[in-house]
């Protein structure tokens, strides 16, 4: 039979919740990237499917959609949503689905060996926050000793993530740190913004997702903080710049884990082959926004770890347990240019939590600095205790 | 005649058939008494007149309503007042929020003239001077008597051609009620008003009504001038107390019930 | 303590405060008119947005010429769901009736923005950014103008509860019935009160999509409108304009002040307490009439 | 049934002594010193004009609105202070002016919550229904079944109260004032809106509860020929003032009574 | 037609009381029932345990709310946050070495304790007012929750649920035990709040429903009785949680309790029908249910009619539709769901003919 010859990626995600600042884009690019090897004839005798499936953040269509999925007989299910994502860990880890948290879900899930269905495939919020902190070490003269910090996050699991990473290199580098919570979805910041007026940080660095970044930037902008003294993680896209003013938002800082832009040869792969062609799976102008290209990355990484376990055994159907070997047998991946060189293994998922600053132009974010991965003795730390905490208390 | 019912049948949440067949007739002039009692249809047949069954869930299956000459079955409750009809409801029903003045004015919409509204309710308030001393209180604070003088008032200000009272004399004092039978007879005479008068209180009813009604498990089974009527033995039993005088401390016990079924 | 920086969070808060009364101010008047609470105020807030947005992207009219339109439209919609959705609803007990404004809320929530995309979109009013300084405060041009427009309808909204219109329509809200029973067109009554907050509700969907970007986030605002409504009593518009300034001041102050000592997200929290505490004292709120209950 | 003289004012012990209770709202005092004194197996009539402070005396009674001066003694006991469902289960039960049935209830639902105060209800109970709640339902279900038949409630009693016509809510609301069993059963209006013979038979109910059960009755009415033949005894207020007091048919011929409450119109006689 | 009235006599007032007098519904139920345990051999792993698990529980927390919002009249916004209490609670217990059964009681008890203290708001308000302040006992939930790290599990606010052990000896982990044990609890509950009906504990709250003043005059304590509303629902909504937790999302977060579930709780109260049992069940399985399978219809027509139609509109149409099913039904019958059902048994008894009297 044929469908021996289709693997199947399950996407139940948030397209009408609280994500849909991202899904769109997001589940756009691993489609398109889907329909590019397709194109092409697939890989090992295979070819895809994406199936997508709406849970609008809720937990329990989370569960449903994944159940579905499972018995449509996907290899990989990816929520892109923290709270679904959570929900899923206990289900997956007991039925051995690959669960893929790119950019969402637990940081200690990096810890393979406690979550071996638990695959992160990217920069966890720790690594994220280590590398801006460690960029503004570099660019600011005389590092960041001295200097004072602001940390402006959604009072949420999510936004109080980075703290135990900060306030360690706040240690460590001997800067002052200043954190300010403001309530989700973070429409009105402008009390949180009188505070950090007064801080007068030297650098800022902002935290969240959708309006809470965009009203953020904005209030930012409006107290006089200096956007080339402004960064964020990997939640801040053209789209945001565009509403707050692309003249407006010049200079911000942002941490990207995968390449933005039309140049990665990907990308202009996908213009060629998939969307002249007619079968994008969403409008063209959305092709090589940051969203869109980190959808494509993760793809390319999964069809990479399909490679590797069809090439270390052709045997069809493909199940769940050879995937998960062979996309933890990624070596130095990078997708021609579009990610970080990335390594996967049995024990680190989170894949060497590299990437890149860069900065919005005007029109497009610059890459500023080189991939690079900052602190991963510390980030390693953090979560080698909490999956150790896991471990002992289910936590 | 002003209105007519002919063989109106209501129906109530689609299953309860309330009022099963009414006609009569109210002529533009002079008190109709229509009798009946508890739950024989009186309220509904002027629910059905004033169009106000929907909030009951309540239907007219059957029959025409003619006001005037014209069939007014399917209008809206707000286009029967402007045509003149209005209905003022059983258990007082006042704005209890509002000064008795703004009641008033609330009752004018349909009257583009405002200084010919104020005029009428300066009127309303010299026929009931006792809304006067209270205006400024919110009606909902009102005592019984003066709700329904309120109630009848506010009716008075959309100018009708037909009032309908349901139970007008429901918790009044006996010199109020006194006072609202005159003051209904009065409209009536002076005003040339026709009214349609629901009344438990038959025998004051039946005083002041040229003509009356009498209903039952939703049939008219009487009707006729009104001095016939409060000559008619049965109705003397059993709505005029046997002519006056009842030892209510020597009532039988369990009185052979009669009724009208046709 | 330093009075600037209390001055500033006090200041930034009643304008947003404002803000907040603006979007209760719907929900008063259907409220006032008909005993319902419309839930799906927020989402007609988030309507005007993407209305705006759309007059505007797709048009090609400047941010500030769409308003017209913006409001015009809005009004229509406030109109076509009285008439459409909740005149089949008169007469049932409002709970039923608020069930189904949640149903309109989740519609148009899905409507809406399967149109237009759920993407945040840009709205520019053409209203600078450039914040106002009052000595050493800053003040936020956008909450400024929000703020003076929101004052405006309120007090708008007062004066014509006053004229015979208003009693008319205060007279619905006590009785349905006995309004029926004197001529009262209790459904145009209503529908008027729907189209004002259709009004109402685009003009805060504008003024907040304009400062956050217009995104189904803008219908989250019915809580906050919600909770102004009813601390100032479901009916009365000026205790919307107390209540909003209350809980605007109180969530920025206490938020500005507390938060660095918790470290958490107070805002909502003390909000929250604010609204529990004023209604175990005053039961209808800061200036909402008493159910008149003679036993 | 003949009750011992009830008019004398000499019987031992009244069942409740109102000492010149005084209660106003706002500015409007609507009690000015009023007392009365009910004896066990009495009728006692309470009338005046609309507004005159009637509703209120009955609220200052049972709660409601406690008096702002003056004492209640109700079996020699003090009620001041005392909150409503108290003073109920001290065995007064009250019927409301305007109708207070409890809506989206059965009749005999409505008339089974009378008993409640000789019910012992609570969430264990229910859910333990067969052998804790079903032997005292069916207890209680035997009394409320005499109730219904001395009310003559039979072919309703399974309606949804909302829906049967007016005059038999009032006698639903006077069956489940008496399931409660109560020494002083106080009427406020019971037979507005009836027609002559509803009027017969709530009056006859009236005399058959106090036959019975030897219940004391406070009545207020504005039917003065029921009053004046059901009472043993009457009190006019006019504006929260008591102006005449004593045998009910000496009482409504004083002119003062005439004057403020009777006219003279045609609706003395019904 | 099928529920035969006639012939059908009670002789005693126990038999009157009974809660099915139709010999026709009583065979139904059973039926059901026993459909119901026999799930797991008959429903497919998917529909047993995304579906009809949740179903069950999302069931059983609608009744408890529909006691207080049905039986009592008292509207509550915060329902999620009193199983919040409820699932925290019970696994902090459970995590703490007591047996499951313990651990879940004491979840309904926390949960009680707590619920019941926000219900005293209910003493002070009523309505709309109330509904406020549970909102902000929502509010002020999930904030202790989430910011307590000692409540929530550490940094990462996620707690797995210790295994299920009944009575300390049986294990439960397969599916259908899970579901057995979450249908176990539903039928508990709905007995109960069928006899509560019919007991004088019922009437009491059905008396403060709309008129307390009335209540008072018979002698019911209002204060007493309300507070026992938000006593005994708090306690069925904690239960609830905690099975929610055990059973179904085997890990918690604070986000499965947030004020949108609270909302979803309520609307499944209404729609499927205030005050009644079976609408408890029909609305819960109507507001889980609705959305997932607009969501496979509207996937299933874009896909066979080959429409071209964007990702997100085809992900806004079910809730476009979902939000006019809600609108259309309560249009239809505003009393919900259980009323609809009402109206066709009573049609089906009455026929041929249309109506009574
Ligand atoms: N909303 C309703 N739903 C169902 N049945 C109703 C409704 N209103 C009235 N009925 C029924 O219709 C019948 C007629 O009621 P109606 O109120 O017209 O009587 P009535 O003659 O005015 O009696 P009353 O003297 O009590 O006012 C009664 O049996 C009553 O139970
Ligand atoms: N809760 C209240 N608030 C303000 N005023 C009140 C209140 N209750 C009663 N009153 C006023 O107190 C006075 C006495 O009212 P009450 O209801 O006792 O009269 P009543 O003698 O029972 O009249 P009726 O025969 O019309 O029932 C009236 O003027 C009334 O408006
Ligand atoms: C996409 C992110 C901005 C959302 C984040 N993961 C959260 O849980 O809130
Ligand atoms: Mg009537
Ligand atoms: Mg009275």
């Amino acid at each position: 039979q044929d469908a021996d010859t289709v693997v199947k990626f399950g996407m139940p995600q948030d397209f009408t919740a609280v994500y849909t600042f991202v899904t769109s884009e997001y589940n756009q690019g691993q489609r398109d990237y889907l329909s590019l090897v397709n194109g092409r004839g697939g890989v090992g005798g295979v070819t895809f499917e994406a199936l997508v499936l709406d849970h609008g953040n809720q937990p329990q269509r989370g569960i449903e959609a994944y159940e579905r999925l499972k018995k449509a007989g996907v290899l990989t299910v990816d929520a892109l949503s923290t709270p679904v994502s959570r929900a899923l860990v206990p289900r997956a880890m007991a039925d051995h689905m690959n669960l893929l948290t790119t950019f969402s879900g637990r940081s200690d899930a990096a810890d393979g060996t406690t979550f071996p269905w638990v695959i992160p495939m990217s920069p966890m919020y720790w690594s994220q926050a280590a590398a801006v902190v460690s960029y503004m070490n570099q660019v600011s003269e005389g590092g960041l000793k001295g200097k004072k910090l602001a940390y402006v996050y959604i009072d949420s699991p999510f936004g109080r993530e980075p703290l135990p990473v900060l306030n360690a290199l706040a240690e460590a580098d001997g800067f002052e740190l200043g954190t300010f919570p403001y309530p989700s979805p973070g429409s009105e910041q402008s009390a949180v913004w009188t505070q950090v007026r007064r801080f007068r940080p030297d650098w800022t660095i902002i935290w969240g997702g959708g309006i809470g970044q965009t009203v953020a930037l904005r209030e930012a902008v409006r107290n006089g903080i200096p956007r080339d003294r402004l960064a964020t993680g990997v939640w801040l896209s053209e789209s945001d710049a565009e509403i707050v003013g692309r003249e407006q938002a010049k200079g911000v800082l942002k941490f990207e884990a995968v390449a933005s832009g039309r140049e990665p040869k990907i990308i202009a792969d996908i213009l060629a082959e998939v969307v002249a062609k007619g079968k994008g799976a969403g409008p063209e102008e959305k092709v090589g926004t940051a969203y869109y290209n980190m959808g494509v990355g993760m793809m390319a990484m999964v069809v990479e770890g399909v490679r590797l376990a069809l090439a270390a055994d052709p045997t069809l159907p493909l199940t769940a347990e050879r995937l998960n070997a062979g996309l933890t047998s990624i070596r130095d991946f990078d997708a021609e240019g579009l990610l970080p060189p990335t390594t996967l293994t049995p024990e680190d998922h989170q894949g060497g939590g590299a990437g890149r600053m860069a900065a919005w132009d005007g029109t497009r974010w610059v890459a500023k600095t080189d991939w690079f991965a900052a602190h991963q003795d510390l980030v390693w730390k953090l979560v080698r205790a909490e999956a150790e905490h896991y471990r002992k208390t289910g936590e | 005649m002003l209105l007519g019912l002919n063989n109106v049948e209501v129906v109530y949440d689609r299953v309860f058939m309330a009022v099963t067949g009414v006609s009569l007739q109210v002529p533009g002039q002079g008190i109709v008494a229509l009798l009946g009692a508890n739950g024989a249809g009186k309220s509904t047949t002027l629910k059905a007149v004033s169009g106000l069954l929907k909030p009951e869930r309540g239907l007219v299956t059957k029959g025409t309503l003619t006001f005037d000459g014209r069939d007014v079955t399917g209008l809206a409750p707000a286009e029967r007042v402007r045509l003149g009809i209005v209905h003022v409801l059983e258990g007082r029903r006042v704005f209890p929020h509002l000064t008795p003045m703004e009641n008033l004015m609330a009752a004018t919409t349909m009257h583009g003239d405002r200084r010919a509204a104020a005029h009428r309710a300066e009127e309303v308030m010299e026929r009931f001077p006792r809304l006067r001393q209270r205006a400024r209180s919110e009606a909902g604070y009102l005592s019984g008597g003066e709700q329904q003088m309120l109630a009848i008032g506010r009716a008075l200000m959309t100018a009708p051609r037909l009032i309908m009272l349901d139970e007008p004399s429901l918790g009044l004092a006996p010199h109020l009620v006194d006072e609202i039978f005159d003051t209904i007879a009065h409209i009536a005479a002076e005003t040339g008003m026709g009214v349609l008068l629901v009344e438990q209180n038959a025998d004051a009813a039946l005083a002041i009504a040229a003509h009356g009604y009498l209903i039952e498990n939703g049939r008219v089974v009487m009707s006729g001038p009104a001095a016939e009527l409060r000559d008619n033995p049965d109705i003397r039993d059993f709505y005029l107390g046997g002519g006056g005088s009842v030892d209510y401390a020597r009532v039988k016990h369990y009185r052979r019930r009669k009724r009208w079924l046709s | 303590m330093d009075m600037a920086f209390a001055g500033e969070l006090a200041i930034n808060g009643a304008l947003v405060g404002l803000f907040y009364a603006l979007v209760g101010l719907g929900i008063v008047l259907i409220y006032k008119a008909s005993g319902v609470v419309n839930l799906a105020q927020g989402a007609l807030a988030m309507t005007g947005g993407y209305v705006a947005w759309a007059a505007a992207s797709m048009a090609g009219l400047p941010g500030w010429a769409a308003v017209p339109v913006v409001l015009a439209a809005m009004f229509a919609l406030g109109l076509a769901l009285e008439r459409v959705v909740l005149r089949r609803m008169t007469g049932e007990a409002p709970i039923m009736v608020i069930m189904v404004t949640l149903g309109v809320e989740i519609m148009l929530r899905g409507v809406v923005p399967g149109i237009w995309g759920a993407d945040v979109k840009r709205l520019d009013l053409g209203i600078g950014q450039d914040p106002v300084f009052l000595g050493p405060m800053l003040i936020n041009t956008a909450y400024l103008v929000g703020g003076a427009v929101s004052l405006a309808l309120i007090l708008a909204a007062v004066v014509f509860f006053g004229t015979l219109q208003g009693i008319v329509l205060r007279a619905v809200s006590d009785d349905q019935v006995a309004a029926w029973s004197v001529g009262i067109r209790v459904e145009h009554a209503i529908a008027l009160a729907w189209g004002i907050s259709g009004v109402t509700a685009a003009s805060a969907g504008i003024l907040w999509g304009s400062v956050q970007g217009v995104d189904w986030t803008l219908s989250l605002f019915l809580v906050k409108g919600l909770a102004v409504a009813i601390l100032g009593g479901l009916d009365s518009v000026p205790g919307l304009l107390v209540a909003g300034l209350v809980v605007g001041v109180a969530e920025s102050l206490v938020g500005g002040l507390l938060d660095p000592v918790v470290g958490g997200g107070t805002r909502d929290v003390v909000a929250a307490m604010i609204i529990l505490l004023t209604v175990l004292v005053r039961p209808y709120g800061l200036f909402g009439r008493v159910h008149i209950e003679r036993v | 049934m003949t009750p011992a003289d009830p008019t004398s004012s000499s019987a031992p012990t009244p069942l409740l002594v109102c000492d010149r209770i005084e209660r106003s709202f706002g500015g409007l005092k609507a009690l000015k010193s009023v007392s009365i004194a009910i004896h066990p197996g009495q009728i006692f009539g309470l009338v005046g004009p609309n507004g005159s402070g009637k509703t209120t005396m009955v609220n200052a009674i049972t709660g409601f609105y406690p008096p702002d001066a003056g004492q209640v003694r109700f079996a020699g006991r003090d009620l001041r202070g005392l909150k409503p469902h108290r003073i109920a289960r001290l065995g007064i039960a009250r019927t409301f002016q305007n109708l207070a049935l409890f809506r989206g209830m059965s009749v005999l639902d409505n008339i089974l919550v009378g008993r409640h105060l000789h019910m012992r209800p609570g969430a264990l109970p229910a859910l333990f229904y067969p052998f804790w709640a079903r032997p005292a339902e069916i207890r209680h279900r035997a009394v409320v079944e005499e109730v219904i038949d001395f009310l003559q409630l039979q072919d309703v009693r399974d309606q949804p109260v909302e829906v049967i016509p007016l005059g038999l809510q009032k006698r639903v609301e006077l069956a489940r004032a008496l399931a409660a069993e109560p020494r002083l059963l106080i009427l406020d209006e019971p037979m507005a809106g009836m027609n002559q013979e509803e009027k017969e038979y709530m009056a006859r109910f009236i005399l058959d509860a106090r036959d019975a059960f030897g219940t004391a009755v406070l009545l207020i009415e504005h039917h003065m020929d029921v009053v004046t033949a059901l009472t043993d005894r009457l009190l006019v207020l006019t504006y929260g003032e008591p102006i005449a007091e004593g045998d009910p048919h000496e009482v409504i011929a004083r002119p003062a009574v005439v004057a403020a409450y009777l006219g003279k119109g045609r609706s003395r006689a019904a | 037609m099928f529920y035969r009235r006639a012939g059908v006599r009670h002789t005693s007032y126990a038999a009157d009381r009974r809660l099915w007098p139709l010999a026709f519904d009583r065979r139904l139920i059973l039926l059901l029932a026993v459909l119901a345990i026999a799930a797991p051999w008959w429903l497919t792993p998917l529909y047993l345990t995304a579906w009809a698990l949740p179903m069950v529980i999302w069931a059983t927390a609608a009744m408890g709310l529909n006691l207080l919002m049905g039986g009592a009249g008292q509207i509550h916004l915060g329902y999620a946050a009193v199983m919040a209490i409820g699932a925290y609670a019970s696994i902090h217990l459970a995590r703490a070495g007591l047996p499951f059964e313990l651990a879940v009681i004491g979840g309904g008890l926390a949960a009680a304790a707590i619920g019941s203290l926000f219900g005293a708001a209910a003493l002070r308000v009523k309505g709309l007012y109330l509904a406020i302040s549970t909102l902000a006992m929502q509010y002020i939930v999930d904030f202790a929750i989430s910011h307590v790290p000692a409540i929530s599990g550490g940094a990462q606010a996620t707690l797995q649920a210790p295994p299920v052990v009944l009575l300390g000896v049986i294990p439960i982990a397969g599916d259908a035990g899970r579901w057995w044990v979450a249908l176990a609890v539903a039928i508990l509950t709905a007995s109960f709040l069928l006899n509560v009906r019919r007991t004088g504990y019922g009437r009491a709250l059905a008396t403060i429903r709309d008129k307390d003043y009335a209540a008072e005059v018979i002698g019911v304590n209002v204060f007493r009785y309300k507070l026992s509303a938000f006593w005994t629902a708090s306690f069925i909504g904690g239960v609830a949680g905690a099975i929610l937790a055990f059973c179904y999302y085997r890990a918690i977060t604070p986000e499965q309790f947030h004020l949108d579930v609270s909302i979803q709780l309520v609307a499944m109260v209404i729609v499927g029908g205030l005050g009644s049992v079976l609408g408890s069940v029909l609305g819960a399985a109507f507001i889980f249910a609705v959305p997932l399978i607009l969501n496979m219809a509207v996937l299933g027509v874009v896909e066979a009619a080959g429409l071209d139609l964007s990702q997100e509109l085809v992900a806004h149409i079910p809730l476009a539709a979902y939000g006019a099913l809600i609108i259309g039904f309560l249009l239809a019958e505003p009393l919900g769901l259980a009323k609809i059902y009402d109206n066709i048994r009573k049609y089906l008894m009455v026929w041929p003919f249309r109506h009574f009297g």
